[in-house]
């Protein structure tokens, strides 16, 4: 896939997936994390971004090592970690392109409170979860995403937790893109992965992927029946109707933009980012400084 | 000399503007002025009070003994009577009932409703007091409008004249000549210093004693371009530190001890990862809750060893308004120059204390960046591939310190890594690389011991009893070695800690051998000082003064249970 | 009103809200707070609750002193924690009526990821949010409900998160009793704490509570004006219905149950607690354990 | 003496179940076995090995030294074929290319192909390394049973039969009288004292290598009654233990490192609360995310200063799956009897170390409540109340210990307060309650350390060569002594900590003044115990050995070690 992608750079950066290169990954042969990391390097890639400008920032998990794989800046943080500190890293310095990679259980376990919170803030990165419905990295136990009834090492007598619903969750919190994809339709994923960097704002794909050794439930083959893309004519920007299509996830599971809404940024209305210009990049204001000291005498 | 005012009252009754006012008009008339808060952990009600040591000289502690008190309400006359001073006054309103001989009842509630605005009854107050003070109200107006809404000025102005009137002059103290200096509190001191590092971002969740960090870089956010962002908890803080600090802003973080806690793993974080970060935790009595608007010294042990695993660390701990700006910019100085963690340690004490000081040194100079931290490195080894361009984010040195690059660098890419990895940042299993790696990082240890400043020697180093302390505890001894000097002169000194971890054990080692007693003088109960001391020296502390009621000592309180407890011994 | 309501008191367990007694509060004068304890209080008696039974757990703030000023079982636990305290001793003795009483600080701020992953637990507790739009305790921070704009001492140019919106959230998470009460509506408040008591599961109260010290854009006299009870033939049953409804947050606030529908609880669920008595209450099973260790021959 | 396989493989390929059917055999041979764990943190792919070593009497150590390679790959060859002891083999497949003489090659592959399922090659070389080791099938079929699903058995009973015509005799080992033995890993002894301890809640958050623990308690929840609650994050898994043991019930949880950093704030609620808590810290190399699946000893200064602020707690190290079995029944005991967290501190390597032991004591002793905990206080003072009812849940008292209600008795109220507060639970400000009940919390101690369990002296008191060390080195440090026995006797000696904070100081200060030479023997880079011993005595180490690469000291490695770094000098 990655070579044929580089056929498809529409940039006049010089460009290609190649520039992303391939590391070997130490993950499971059959995994879904290793068609995510190819559409994450084509969608970079068709976008004309460049690596050095790249940051891709994780937590701690199978997917969460997907900034090893790839040629670009990377922040691999704690478990639940990844977005408190992939928003100050946009606000410190909004010139780069900041990109989270994370699983189920990193993004919506450990890492809930940030989620919702992060969704609040309205910054603008994307983030993708990798959601096996699974813990992978620690063999097995279930994740928030994971279904009623799934047994496991710890829920020996199935999962008894009502699964969260991260379209549902992202749309109550106010995210202004809320959006899902599969690892077995990779066209798609790229498009979406694609809109969702370019969105201005907080932007979230949860994305279907498979986990060969842990999920015997949620296969590639029981999502590949599942899966049902949003029609054409699907209106993005009805909330209500975005609230009901989240809804829906049983013998259908809906892919697609589900909502996709601009509202006013982090950095449009941060007092001290008014004038535009990357925090890490503006010169010491010693006057400004001396001028709060001498409030003090 | 100095003379001591307490303003007592219930919370909401505004004791904190009074005083605010009250404190600049006393530097503004030359005073060197020292107030200390006693606040309960509520908003309204209860009882809060604050005392306002003032005089010709340098002040350094509190004290119990007043001379005026200015009592908003009965509580405070019933709690606070005995600590006055001979020829000490009660200032009041009329309708307080006490037939304390030292009252003085003035109209305050009475005038300020007649004036149509029941809130201006502390200006009667603080105009009365001036009178009794036997000082002018040459500087009134100007002060005011720094603390009132313009809309009220000149009713308080009134007010003032008015309470002016009706009192004459009791007490008289000379002045001094601190007109110019600045009137800053522990945690306003320590913003300024993070503002003259070129903090730019700052994130922290609320907490008493820290959110008045967090507010005074908020007001001045947009002029002096920082971001200051309120997180959802303390992980999310201390996380948004470490990231923005991983594209080359200076981040801090500030909290106290219960919110330090959340920070733990972030710390480690910062460790392996090698991310520069500041992180200061304004202590108050633990545990759990605890008393949250009080003051202790007993976070020390704890921000020393805290996080899994073993890695490089400093801990600086605060000792008053001057070390407070300028510990946090040799704070941020050192977290970039070594990419660690810099843990500065203030108390409840310290940062909401509000003394007279010197402006301080402000200069370019602590905004610059460290040598290490620079995106010009050279391409020394040859490109093997777009990750591994020859910069390595890891690469082990000699002492251990690798230059460190930003995203958005044209040729290298940044990598943070809090698994264990190998010089390019990439996970590793490798029993040689792991063992390289922990010995890169402890080694920045060897080249940071060199650089520690030795405790402040307070007297003789002759002495026979070695008072040790560290921190906000340094004021109270200064007082209580000055009030010794008098009957036992050269015979207590007093050796302050604020480079605490790693200890710097020179001068320690030096003095302690010839001194007869060491006593280890805290505010916690366990004497984690005295205990550090032991496992850094061998050294161990005769005894110790200890308190941990959440109230500072103050320099007499030292003098007296050193008489009581130690001398007598 | 605790006078009146120990007429009220339709049990005959000799139970009134004196039996609740009342204690000195630290709150300040007109605050909400002293209405949502006493409307507590008259709940309580009027389902004819022994106080002995009853455990109110809190964390850190001004709300979260309720349980000091009652008559009952006290948990005071950490900021942001009492959610799982609370669950946790319910699971431990279902035998007790446990309730939370805490502020929107604690619960949505601080216990936010507490707050979404208890409601997927669903254990049969009540949740009482004294939502002041404000932290009080620490004197006036933002909250994640305060409102945008709202200026404070930290956020100096105005609030710019997207407010939480508690209603949407807790829907969105699978919660099946969902209501909004006000402090100045202690008779709907008293029905509602009831309802939100009785009602098998998770069941949130969102109690507008003015903060008369801190929050001076959502006063009584605001609330008042916007305060809208939801209509008597309103269907609480449809889901669709409340997410809509949850949403309508301005010149009108809808309170009364939003939502309320019974999902199998914790308790039916977990295989450990199955056979109905409280875990707390059952004698040391030493044959089971001997059974394990053999198994290890 | 013993033999030791090595078992090589890469993750994903079962050697963790045709380690487990080994183990099983051997021991049903007679043999005592103990085998250790070498992982990866993945799940296929990279290279892992497991050491299983057998012999006729007990065994504390791996070894790297090996006897039989079971090589499931090339890699295994390669990496490992240089630890074979003279007469040692390897045993591998015949489609992996090596030229090593001691290379037995058989058709692994081929057959399990031919028998209509890959995945029966195991059986295959573990019917072949009965037979190089002169055993028989005998208990072949009921092992397996317990390892493989039913509808499998038969053809992995056939494989296992193949494989054990393909080879002839090679190594033999007398047998012991281990057969009724247990064969339990750290872990699994840890969550057998829990359950001996009638534990009835256990919440965690997965994280290597504390799961085990979880999923096997898990795995007997319904049969034992005790809800196990996987929760949101540590944090949660902590405050829902605490809530669940003011209930009434015996509650724990367990994590690594970076878990325990989330729960630090709780383990002050537990000791200002007064609450009753279990909390197992089974360490990893950290900082951060570290090396997950890999051993330390490194968070020994972290857990004994976690959380603000100062109160009781109680930290004892796990040395052997015997210890964590009693230790874990102690702690609840203990936890109890002082109202205070335990923490209970192991670490990878015993965790994951399956080792024969004796069976352990069950009776229902240990399920027993402590005498401090009981429903049926006297009700001694009079009812003032509601709330004041004579019962009071934090009552000062001589030894600091206050009997504990819970909520549902129909007298009292149970209350717990993370803010600091009177007898009965209220918040209060006052200094005097303040200082009070610090007192009364920091009392518990002194009656605790008349209860600690002093070090385990293994050797002769009178050494020249003093070793110190804690946990799970204990094993190791056994092995050590023995082989010097041979060559230095009576010369080296180990103190093993288990009770390690406080620290019992009592036998090392009666051992430590004759020996000629203190080493610290640590898996950590700063020495933590020497350091702690520092503090706590003023007695300093000579030198250490300390190994800080994920990986544990074997008896031999510190005997070279020793031999090489110490001894010499
Ligand atoms: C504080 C902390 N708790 C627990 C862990 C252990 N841990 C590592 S990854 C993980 C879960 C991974 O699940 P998910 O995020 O869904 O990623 P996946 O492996 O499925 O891609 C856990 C629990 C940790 N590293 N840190
Ligand atoms: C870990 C921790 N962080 C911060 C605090 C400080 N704190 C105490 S109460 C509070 C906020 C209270 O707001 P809310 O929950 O809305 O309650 P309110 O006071 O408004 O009723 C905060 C931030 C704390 N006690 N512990
Ligand atoms: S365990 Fe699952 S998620 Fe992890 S690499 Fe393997 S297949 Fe992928
Ligand atoms: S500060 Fe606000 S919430 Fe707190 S007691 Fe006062 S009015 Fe109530
Ligand atoms: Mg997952
Ligand atoms: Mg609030």
């Amino acid at each position: 896939m990655s070579e044929k992608s580089s056929d498809k750079s529409t940039t006049n950066n010089d460009i290609s997936t190649a520039t992303f290169e391939t590391f070997e990954t130490a993950w499971c042969p059959g995994c879904g994390d290793h068609i995510i990391l190819t559409c994450l390097k084509r969608a970079l890639t068709e976008l004309g971004k460049n690596p050095h400008d790249v940051l891709i920032v994780a937590g701690i998990g199978q997917a969460a090592k997907t900034p090893q794989y790839i040629s670009a800046n990377a922040f691999c943080g704690l478990h639940g970690r990844a977005l408190p500190a992939a928003v100050a890293a946009k606000i410190a310095n909004e010139d780069l392109t900041v990109v989270v990679n994370s699983g189920d259980g990193d993004s919506y376990g450990e890492g809930g409170n940030h989620f919702i919170h992060n969704i609040r803030r309205n910054v603008d990165i994307a983030h993708f979860v990798h959601d096996n419905q699974i813990y992978g990295l620690t063999k097995g136990q279930a994740s928030p995403t994971s279904q009623t009834g799934h047994v496991t090492g710890v829920q020996v007598n199935g999962n008894i937790n009502i699964p969260l619903n991260p379209m549902l969750l992202a749309l109550a919190m106010g995210a202004g893109f809320v959006a899902r994809g599969f690892t077995g339709d990779p066209e798609q994923l790229v498009a979406l992965m694609k809109q969702a960097i370019l969105f201005k704002g907080y932007a979230l794909l949860d994305i279907l992927q498979p986990c060969v050794s842990f999920n015997k439930i949620n296969t590639f083959t029981d999502y590949k029946s599942r899966v049902t893309p949003l029609p054409d004519n699907y209106d993005r920007s009805d909330l209500n109707l975005a609230l009901k299509t989240a809804q829906i996830f049983d013998d259908k599971i809906p892919t697609g933009i589900l909502y996709s809404v601009e509202k006013p940024t982090y950095h449009a209305q941060q007092a001290a980012l008014a004038d535009g210009k990357s925090l890490v990049k503006r010169p010491f204001k010693l006057s400004a400084v001396k001028n709060v000291m001498e409030k003090l005498v | 000399m100095a003379l001591n005012i307490l303003i007592g009252g219930a919370a909401g009754q505004g004791i904190d503007t009074t005083a605010a006012i009250l404190e600049q008009l006393l530097k503004h008339a030359g005073y060197y002025v020292y107030a200390t808060r006693d606040f309960m952990s509520r908003v309204r009600g209860g009882h809060n009070f604050i005392l306002i040591r003032f005089g010709p000289d340098r002040i350094t502690s509190h004290s119990d003994r007043i001379d005026c008190l200015v009592a908003l309400n009965e509580e405070s006359v019933q709690l606070h009577a005995s600590q006055l001073a001979d020829k000490g006054f009660i200032l009041c309103d009329s309708s307080i009932p006490t037939d304390d001989s030292r009252a003085i009842h003035i109209e305050m509630t009475n005038t300020a409703k007649d004036l149509g605005n029941p809130r201006v009854f502390g200006s009667v107050a603080i105009g009365a007091l001036l009178r009794l003070l036997s000082l002018d109200l040459v500087h009134i107006a100007e002060t005011l409008k720094r603390h009132v809404p313009s809309s009220a000025l000149d009713l308080n102005i009134t007010a003032a004249e008015q309470g002016y009137d009706m009192v004459a002059p009791r007490l008289s103290e000379p002045a001094g000549d601190y007109r110019h200096y600045l009137t800053v509190s522990g945690n306003q001191a320590l913003a300024l210093g993070a503002l003259a590092s070129d903090v730019r971002f700052y994130a922290a969740y609320p907490m008493s004693p820290s959110t008045g960090i967090m507010e005074f870089l908020a007001e001045h956010g947009k002029d002096c371009d920082i971001v200051v962002e309120q997180a959802e908890d303390e992980i999310a803080a201390i996380n948004m530190a470490l990231g923005a600090s991983f594209t080359g802003v200076r981040a801090m973080t500030g909290t106290s001890g219960g919110g330090f806690c959340l920070m733990v793993e972030a710390l480690g974080l910062s460790g392996i990862a090698e991310i520069p970060l500041v992180v200061c935790d304004v202590q108050r009595p633990g545990p759990g809750t605890g008393l949250p608007t009080r003051t202790e010294q007993s976070d020390l042990r704890f921000v020393i060893s805290a996080a899994q695993g073993e890695f490089p660390r400093m801990v600086i701990a605060l000792r008053d308004q001057q070390d407070a700006y300028e510990q946090t910019i040799r704070a941020f100085r050192l977290a970039e120059r070594y990419r660690i963690p810099v843990i500065i340690l203030s108390d409840q004490y310290l940062a909401d204390t509000t003394s007279t000081v010197e402006p301080f040194m402000l200069t370019k100079s602590a905004a610059e960046r460290e040598a290490n931290d620079n995106q010009d490195l050279a391409d020394t080894t040859p490109k093997t591939s777009a990750f591994d361009n020859g910069y390595r984010n890891y690469q082990l040195t000699e002492d251990g310190i690798t230059p460190r690059v930003y995203p958005g660098h044209p040729n290298y890419f940044a990598a943070a890594d809090s698994d264990e990895h190998d010089e390019l940042g990439h996970i590793t299993e490798s029993p040689e690389v792991r063992h390289q790696m922990m010995n890169k990082r402890m080694r920045k240890l060897d080249k940071l011991k060199t650089e520690l400043q030795e405790p402040r020697l307070i007297g003789s180093p002759k002495c026979k009893t070695l008072l040790l302390g560290w921190g906000s505890l340094m004021g109270p001894l200064e007082e209580a070695i000055a009030l010794l000097e008098k009957d036992h002169p050269g015979q207590v000194s007093a050796l302050v800690f604020g480079d605490i971890f790693p200890l710097p054990v020179g001068q320690l080692q030096a003095l302690a051998p010839q001194a007869k007693r060491l006593v280890h003088v805290e505010q916690n109960a366990t004497g984690q000082l005295a205990s550090l001391i032991r496992e850094s020296t061998g050294i161990s502390c005769h005894s110790g003064i200890l308190k941990y009621d959440g109230r500072q000592l103050s320099g007499e309180e030292i003098v007296s249970r050193l008489k009581g407890e130690i001398i007598h011994e």
